[in-house]
């Protein structure tokens, strides 16, 4: 004896679609995923499903439903694979992956990401990359590619991070790897400077004479200007690591004055573009 | 629309209102014991002369005088009894809850021998004498010396994945030991070693689910000069010949009780709650009683002209037996009556779950 | 026409909804090629074969292949109804995985696929009597409509488990190793008398193991039979067992490369000859070593007990197979879902070094480290290897983020103190840098103080600590059932600390601190002499003046002068209290060490581990104060069982003045009661009581010759002045004290029934208990919660007690207090919330207790 | 204050790279291929982005208790695909490592209480 659910009154496929067209317009998100649902569930086959399948994904991403989008996205692609703008999908899934977990709190307090884990943004960067791939020429190509290298940044940036803490902690070869992790995966990124500079010092530090110069060689070839090196491009010791000395005003407070660690490597200001945050994506 | 639960048109039927036109009297009735376990056990009384035995799942065995139902002796064992209790060739023979099968005697119940079998024993023992033939519910049928309890043989038939709680007892005969199985089959044995002697598919199983292709033979057979009467679940009642096992006639039907013999007539009760009554020479269906469907009927006994059987509610119903009409109704024991009813003829045993034994008598007033 | 043709074009009509792409991927025909009347009759089999198409007819209209379609109906919508055990979701569910939903085609074959998909989620769910009817109803625009309607018949509850063939243990021993019960009558809730295949599986499984952990090497299932009583509304399940004999362990053999000395291992073997064989010990062992070559490096090590039998004399030779593997090493360490902590945080508590030889305690250890930090709610490890290399390992590392109070504005009521506003930011994961970071300001009745505090836990990378605090407090004890005095305290401190092992610490702090305590109305005599001192007032004693009274009252007259009376001397007003001989001011310099050992579990709500701590304070000489103070926190957890576990904790605290200082300073005394100490007391109420304070009301007892005559008339009242006792006999005014040589003074007595109860500490606390942690039933997520059954007990002394000080008793265990009852924390958003009810067991007179305790938002 | 030293800090023990023994040393033989060094010495942790002929096995201990660092390197060279050389000292049989500083404060495997010990009578 429930009360039976009353169907929601057929409008012609037509009507539905250009309803649900005013309506993402007027950026009323939530009747526009209505209208584009039910549209999806009674015609599925009709000659606009395809296009509203594709609004639906901006529509779910507009309205703050990442996880939606994506999914809708990936239907799509599923169904529709030769479909002239699957291109929009693949992007689409990388944005909203892109956006999915800047909380409350990144979003007010600046954090600097890349000392943290970027979370589902790493999801972002195989979408794109896929795009990337398969679309080339696609519109979305330059922001998805502005995007990538963005994140690629962040993360290549992480493994610095990683590196320095493990100089201070004395784990040479754990250091070193990280920065030739930065060197065999992410080429063309601002890190690339302090990741060799890592590797020099780290090699050194090991004793593997013959890989530090090589290093070296590349950093003063491609950065002349990082301060790892002095004037002369040799190894500036001022970042020498290793049981250097400690003042004795450490010494005797048990190193709780004067710490003398040499500093990290961060050259961000230096070679890293002044990023900004990436501009909100134009409709489809 | 109510809350609590609205017809779905499968509860129990409701009992129609009747003038009785038989007298039903109680002779007597005696406590004889904590009755049926929890188990579904089917712990049923046996009669032997003027003596009646029975056995209740704590260990209990009575002897009554079958007239007065005064005591003559009784006997505890310890142990959880799941089988029992049969009466013939001067023995006693019950089972317990752990495969364990026990022997008597009929003069104060004094243990004979006792033998542990491999597998749940739910139906009673049966002897000719010098073979004792026993049932499992893994689908055994064993062969042990009446003397002494030693094994002499036993055949496997393994069950279905699903089954009826419960087995057929066997019938043991001087030549041949007749065997009911869960999968269907009905075999005859040599007694001595066990050969096959023939073996007859009673019904196939059909369907999908375990629940569709369950196919038990779980009535008791009873066997009348030539002829073996069998009945199985969700497959057929059928008279077969006990020399060769050919089917004389069959009819579909679906019963998980055992059958009673009258005259020609042959009764059963089918799953459904339909009282039957088939023609034993030709099969022919001569009536069916359809005013006790979903009471979960036990298995019927003929008394005098009448035909007995108890439902779930406890009430024993009593149809005549040329027309199937309701001749009198009286409650025996509201948890019900999972044993078969003994009778002599004219005196109906009935015991009921709870383990109170009465005796009535019936005449047309 | 000739019988083939070439095809120029291709044409599809009566296409609705199947799309175009479909039926032309279908098509085994291309545009072109040279067709066949047999080419056209495999066509249209394969377009039937697509299962959408109702009929297919292919033409030809000249050389252009013409496809005349007539589509399926589609299911417009499925009804179902009489579903009330299932919800329809889970059977739309379950028919969707038969892809029978909304809006996919409806083929003769769906109507067969309902019944079958329907039927068994309901045997699946134990009821065999269930039962479904379909009808398709037709609805415009070729869709049609499936009405589903379901019996859903009685469940079937499994009524007994027998075990037939076991003699060594009984039947009810050993269903009660099954998950399948009989019905009992928790079983409506737990559902554990529903029967499934899976579950009778794992039962079994627990059986054999039972057998074989016991020595029966030779024990079988022969077989199980499941069945159903005739009106299908009950289970039977009888298991048949066979459990053959006993078997005696003969001998034990390692094999294999050990790669750590023998002896280390033969260590961990828990098997020993002549001992009946046992399966779990023989793999209880196997485990051990395991994880003892992975704390080697050996992280892929591989070790078997494999048992010989010897059937003869029923015993078993068992041979530890070990195969060390490659010692692996550590390529990368991975952290993911620390989307608030930064990176170095986590890492800094690795105990595994990348780059270095893998060891599985170590990144156990590491684990137990990052849980002990308390930021994250959940931590997940696991070690993958690392594609294309035999030996080498990542290890990564998941965590989950909990809120560690950043900004906290807490509004809050303890009963003590009333309402309590704290406002402030305290944070020991400030920005997810690890360091913590705390400005509060708080204010309550009872205490209004302003803090800051600033702490560097990894100032260097080995965990030396570095941090400081500066805070302004002003407390009015009163409000926290002390007598009488409030304070004003501000100051700031340095603070160090070290690791001296894994799990244990050193600290050291030194700070400057500035002191003012101000008595109010009822401090007590131990606070300042009372009745308080009068320079310059005068007195008379006690037989001089009833002399007077009387004979003044009997009209004589005296000449002048002729009643001398004493001006007052400090000591005729008892003793002197602590700020008289001390002052009220004090600047001092504190200085304190601590050694600490923990091995809890958690950062919060910790249930393994144990945890101490020993701190000794001093105030150093040449300050205002010179006292040192012992204090020791302990506590412990000892599981009980899976969900049961005793914490024991207790508190040690002495405290003594040194140097010319003779007495502890009264606003350093120890207090017990309430939260954090023993519950069901009044907070703070426990111990020594304040003597009553002391009132002299002065007696009009002069006579001056007023009007300078010469000669006192009785009517020449002069000023007051105070009694002086020298006869304790004598009738006195009611409630008066009389002590020889003190000025008679009043007490004032309802110091103890006041808000108070005179509660004055002492030096010497005595505090512990024991708790049992127990979960809440019902409750899924148990991380923020911990309720507990608990017995406290404890007591504050006193080693010098003031003369009259009631309820103070040197250290005495026979005066420790009791109570029980049962606490609740749950850490929620705004912090931590605390309830207690309890009953005391042992309690003295002047005791009080409060059977109700709780406390929001502040910790305790 | 008195001649009680306060205890030092604690530092832990910091191990890196790869343990190459004795006999493992034994196993190489001049001409094997990269697959066959790779199976007795195990993946270098340092391989060379630039120069894949030439791996090196690096390893170090400092000690936490008293700071000393040990430091060993083994290096082959490969031409083709064939070891031509190989040159280092190897690590001398380890003590197990447990047993080093670090033992004390990694106790037995820590885990032990989830495996329930059967009270077996």
């Amino acid at each position: 004896c429930s009360s039976a659910n009353k169907e929601p009154k057929y409008t012609s496929e037509a009507d539905l679609y250009h309803a649900a067209e005013s309506q993402l317009q007027r950026s009323q998100w939530e009747t526009a995923v209505r209208n584009l649902q039910s549209l999806e569930e009674n015609f599925p086959f009709g000659t606009y499903a395809e296009q509203a399948q594709l609004e639906l994904i901006y529509a779910y991403f507009m309205s703050g439903q990442p996880d939606a989008a994506i999914a809708t996205a990936n239907r799509f692609i599923r169904l529709h694979p030769q479909h002239r703008n699957v291109d929009y999908a693949y992007y689409m899934m990388g944005l909203s992956a892109y956006d999915k977990d800047k909380g409350m709190f990144e979003r007010v307090l600046p954090t600097d990401l890349t000392m943290r884990d970027p979370g589902p943004a790493r999801e972002s960067l195989a979408n794109f990359s896929q795009l990337l791939t398969r679309y080339p020429d696609s519109p979305y190509a330059t922001d998805a590619r502005k995007r990538m290298l963005y994140l690629r940044s962040l993360l290549a940036r992480y493994e610095i991070h990683v590196a320095n803490y493990y100089f201070k902690r004395g784990a040479y070869v754990a250091a070193t790897n990280r920065g030739r992790y930065v060197l065999e995966n992410y080429p063309q990124t601002p890190a690339i400077p302090d990741a060799l500079a890592v590797m020099v010092q780290g090699y050194r530090i090991l004793g593997l004479q013959e890989s530090a110069d090589q290093s070296l060689a590349i950093l003063r070839d491609n950065y002349p200007s990082h301060p790892v090196l002095n004037s002369s491009g040799e190894f500036n010791e001022r970042y020498s690591y290793g049981d250097g000395k400690r003042s004795w005003v450490n010494r005797i407070t048990f190193g709780l004055f004067e710490k003398s660690e040499p500093p990290g490597f961060d050259t961000r200001e230096q070679y890293d573009p002044v990023y900004q945050r990436p501009p909100r994506p134009g409709r489809s | 629309c109510s809350i609590f639960g609205k017809k779905t048109g499968n509860e129990p039927m409701e009992l129609v209102k009747f003038d009785e036109t038989v007298k039903v009297k109680k002779v007597w009735s005696r406590g004889v014991g904590a009755g049926q376990g929890d188990g579904f056990t089917r712990l049923t009384p046996s009669i032997n002369g003027d003596v009646i035995y029975t056995v209740d799942h704590k260990g209990l065995v009575n002897a009554l005088d079958r007239t007065n139902g005064k005591k003559l002796w009784d006997k505890k064992l310890r142990a959880s009894i799941s089988a029992g209790i049969s009466s013939d060739e001067g023995m006693l023979l019950v089972a317990t809850a752990n495969g364990e099968v026990i022997a008597l005697s009929q003069e104060g119940g004094s243990e004979l021998w006792r033998k542990q079998l491999n597998g749940e024993i739910l139906a009673a023992p049966a002897t000719n004498g010098e073979v004792v033939g026993v049932q499992t519910m893994n689908g055994r049928i064993y062969a042990l010396n009446a003397k002494d309890g030693e094994e002499l043989w036993f055949y496997e038939n393994p069950p279905p994945v699903l089954t009826l709680r419960g087995t057929p007892a066997p019938i043991v005969t001087s030549n041949a030991i007749y065997a009911g199985f869960s999968n269907g089959r009905l075999m005859a044995f040599n007694p001595d070693n066990g050969s096959i002697l023939w073996e007859q598919r009673l019904a196939l199983p059909q369907g999908r689910s375990e629940l569709d292709r369950m196919v038990d033979i779980r009535a008791n057979p009873i066997l009348r000069d030539g002829t073996l009467y069998v009945a199985s679940y969700q497959g057929k009642v059928s008279a077969v010949a006990r020399g060769t096992g050919s089917s004389i006639w069959a009819q579909d039907a679906s019963t998980s009780e055992n059958l009673a013999l009258a005259g020609n007539n042959l009764f059963l009760s089918t799953a459904g709650g339909k009282l039957a009554s088939y023609d034993a020479t030709t099969g022919e269906l001569r009536w069916e009683n359809e005013q006790l469907l979903r009471r979960v009927l036990n298995s019927p006994q003929t008394i005098d002209g009448y035909v007995a059987v108890s439902d779930y509610k406890g009430f024993v119903h009593f149809v005549d037996q040329s027309t199937g009409e309701f001749v009198a109704r009286r409650k025996v024991d509201k948890k019900g009556v999972y044993a078969q009813m003994q009778t002599d003829g004219d005196v109906l045993y009935v015991l009921g779950n709870r383990g109170k034994l009465t005796a009535f008598s019936v005449s047309a007033d | 026409q000739s019988d083939s043709f070439r095809v120029s074009d291709i044409r599809v009509e009566g296409l609705q909804r199947v799309s175009a792409g479909s039926v032309f991927s279908a098509l085994p025909i291309r545009v072109g090629d040279v067709l066949t009347q047999a080419d056209i009759q495999s066509a249209t089999r394969e377009l039937f074969k697509v299962g959408y198409f109702a009929d297919v007819s292919i033409g030809r209209d000249g050389d252009v292949l013409v496809l005349v379609i007539k589509e399926r109906p589609a299911i417009n919508a499925i009804e179902l109804k009489g579903n009330k055990v299932i919800k329809s979701e889970s059977l739309l569910d379950s028919l969707k995985q038969n892809d029978l939903a909304e809006g996919q085609i409806f083929q003769r074959a769906t109507l067969e696929g309902i019944t079958q998909a329907l039927q068994r989620e309901y045997i699946g769910q134990g009821r065999y009597g269930a039962s479904v009817k379909i009808d398709v109803e037709d609805l415009p625009r070729n869709q049609v409509k499936v009405k589903i309607d379901i019996t859903e018949g009685t469940v079937a509850r499994i009524k007994k488990i027998n075990v037939v063939g076991n003699q060594a243990f009984n039947d009810a021993e050993l269903t009660d190793l099954f998950e399948l019960k009989s019905s009992g009558w928790l079983s409506w809730i737990s559902g554990n008398d529903k029967y499934s295949r899976e579950k009778l599986k794992g039962d079994l499984e627990r059986l054999e193991s039972w057998y074989l952990d016991r020595g029966y090497l030779n024990f079988k299932v022969n077989s199980t039979q499941v069945s159903l009583s005739p009106d299908k509304s009950q289970i039977f399940i009888t298991a048949n067992v066979s459990e053959g004999e006993i078997y005696k362990v003969s001998e034990v053999e390692l094999a294999g490369d050990p790669a750590i000395d023998e002896e280390i291992v033969r260590r961990l073997i828990m098997v020993r000859p002549e001992q009946n064989f046992s399966q779990i010990l023989m793999t209880t062992s196997s485990e051990y070593i395991t994880q003892r070559l992975g704390n080697e490096g050996y992280t892929f090590a591989k070790v078997e007990g494999i048992p010989e039998r010897n059937d003869e004399d029923k015993t078993v030779k068992i041979t530890f197979f070990i195969d060390p593997g490659k010692r692996a090493y550590v390529n990368r360490i991975n952290f993911r879902g620390n989307t608030k902590t930064i990176d170095e945080v986590l890492r800094r508590e690795m105990r595994q070094m990348e780059g270095g030889s893998a060891s599985t305690a170590q990144i156990e250890h590491s684990k137990v480290r990052l849980e002990r930090l308390g930021f994250f709610k959940d931590v997940k490890v696991d070690t993958v290897e690392v594609p294309g290399t035999t030996d080498q390992v990542d290890v990564d590392f998941t965590v989950e983020e909990q809120p560690s109070g950043s900004m906290n504005l807490q509004i809050g009521y303890a009963q003590y103190s009333g309402m309590l506003f704290s406002a402030g930011i305290t944070q020991n994961n400030w920005f997810g840098t690890g360091k913590q970071v705390g400005f509060n300001l708080s204010h309550s009745r009872f205490q209004t103080g302003y803090n800051f505090t600033y702490n560097d836990p990894y100032f260097t990378v080995d965990g030396v600590s570095r941090g400081f605090n500066l805070y302004y407090q002003s407390s009015d004890y009163y409000y926290a059932n002390i007598s009488g005095y409030s304070t004003d305290v501000y100051g700031g401190k340095m603070t160090f600390g070290y690791p001296i092992s894994d799990i244990e610490r050193i600290g050291f702090d030194i700070g400057l601190r500035s002191l003012e305590v101000k008595p109010n109305q009822n401090a007590s005599q131990e606070i300042q002499r009372s009745p308080a001192f009068i320079d310059g007032a005068r007195y008379i004693d006690q037989d001089q003046f009833a002399y007077i009274n009387e004979s003044l009252n009997s009209g004589i007259d005296f000449p002048a002068g002729s009643i001398e009376l004493g001006t007052v001397t400090e000591d005729m007003f008892g003793e002197p209290g602590f700020l008289d001989v001390y002052g009220k001011t004090f600047n001092d310099v504190q200085a304190g060490i601590y050694w600490a050992k923990s091995t809890l579990n958690r950062g919060i709500l910790a249930n393994r581990g144990a945890s101490q701590r020993l701190s000794f304070e001093v105030s150093l000489p040449g300050g205002d104060l010179e006292y040192y103070k012992f204090d020791y926190t302990a506590q412990m957890f000892q599981p009980l069982t899976r969900s049961l576990t005793l914490r024991l904790h207790t508190r040690l605290g002495y405290a003594d003045a040194y140097g010319d200082m003779d007495e502890l300073p009264f606003f350093e005394n120890f207090y017990a009661g309430g939260f954090g100490s023993v519950r069901g007391f009044e907070r703070n109420t426990l111990g020594p009581r304040i003597s009553p304070l002391r009132s002299a009301s002065p007696v009009q007892a002069s006579w001056d010759d007023v009007n300078g005559d010469g000669i006192v008339q009785s009517n020449e009242r002069g000023t007051q002045v105070f009694l002086l006792c020298n006869d304790p006999s004598a009738p006195l005014p009611a409630g008066a004290i009389c002590d020889p040589g003190q000025i008679v003074a009043v007490e004032n007595q309802q110091v103890y029934t006041g808000r108070t109860r005179g509660a004055f500490g002492g030096n010497v606390l005595i505090q512990g208990g024991a708790e049992v942690l127990f979960p809440l039933p019902f409750i899924k997520d148990q991380r923020m919660l911990q309720t507990t059954f608990f017995v406290d007990a404890g007591n504050v002394f006193d080693t010098n007690c003031g003369a009259r000080q009631p309820n103070c008793y040197d250290v005495d265990l026979s005066k420790i207090v009791m109570s029980s009852g049962f606490g609740l924390t749950w850490i929620s958003g705004f912090g931590p919330m605390t309830f207690s009810i309890s009953r005391p067991i042992r309690k003295g007179d002047l005791d009080r207790d409060e059977f109700f305790q709780f406390s929001l938002g502040q910790t305790f | 204050c008195s001649n009680f030293r306060f205890p030092g800090v604690h530092k832990i023990n910091i191990q890196q790279g790869h343990i190459i023994t004795e006999e493992m040393v034994s196993q190489l033989q001049l001409g094997q291929t990269k697959r066959q060094v790779r199976f007795v010495l195990g993946n270098t942790l340092l391989p060379d982005t630039f120069n894949d002929d030439r791996w090196d096995y690096y390893y170090s201990l400092r000690r936490g208790s008293d700071g000393t660092l040990s430091k060993y390197l083994f290096t082959t060279w490969f031409e083709g695909d064939k070891l031509v050389r190989w040159e280092g000292d190897h690590v001398p049989a380890p003590k197990p490592l447990s047993d080093s500083g670090q033992g004390q404060d990694s106790p037995l495997p820590t885990n032990t209480e989830e495996i329930p010990v059967p009270d077996v009578e």
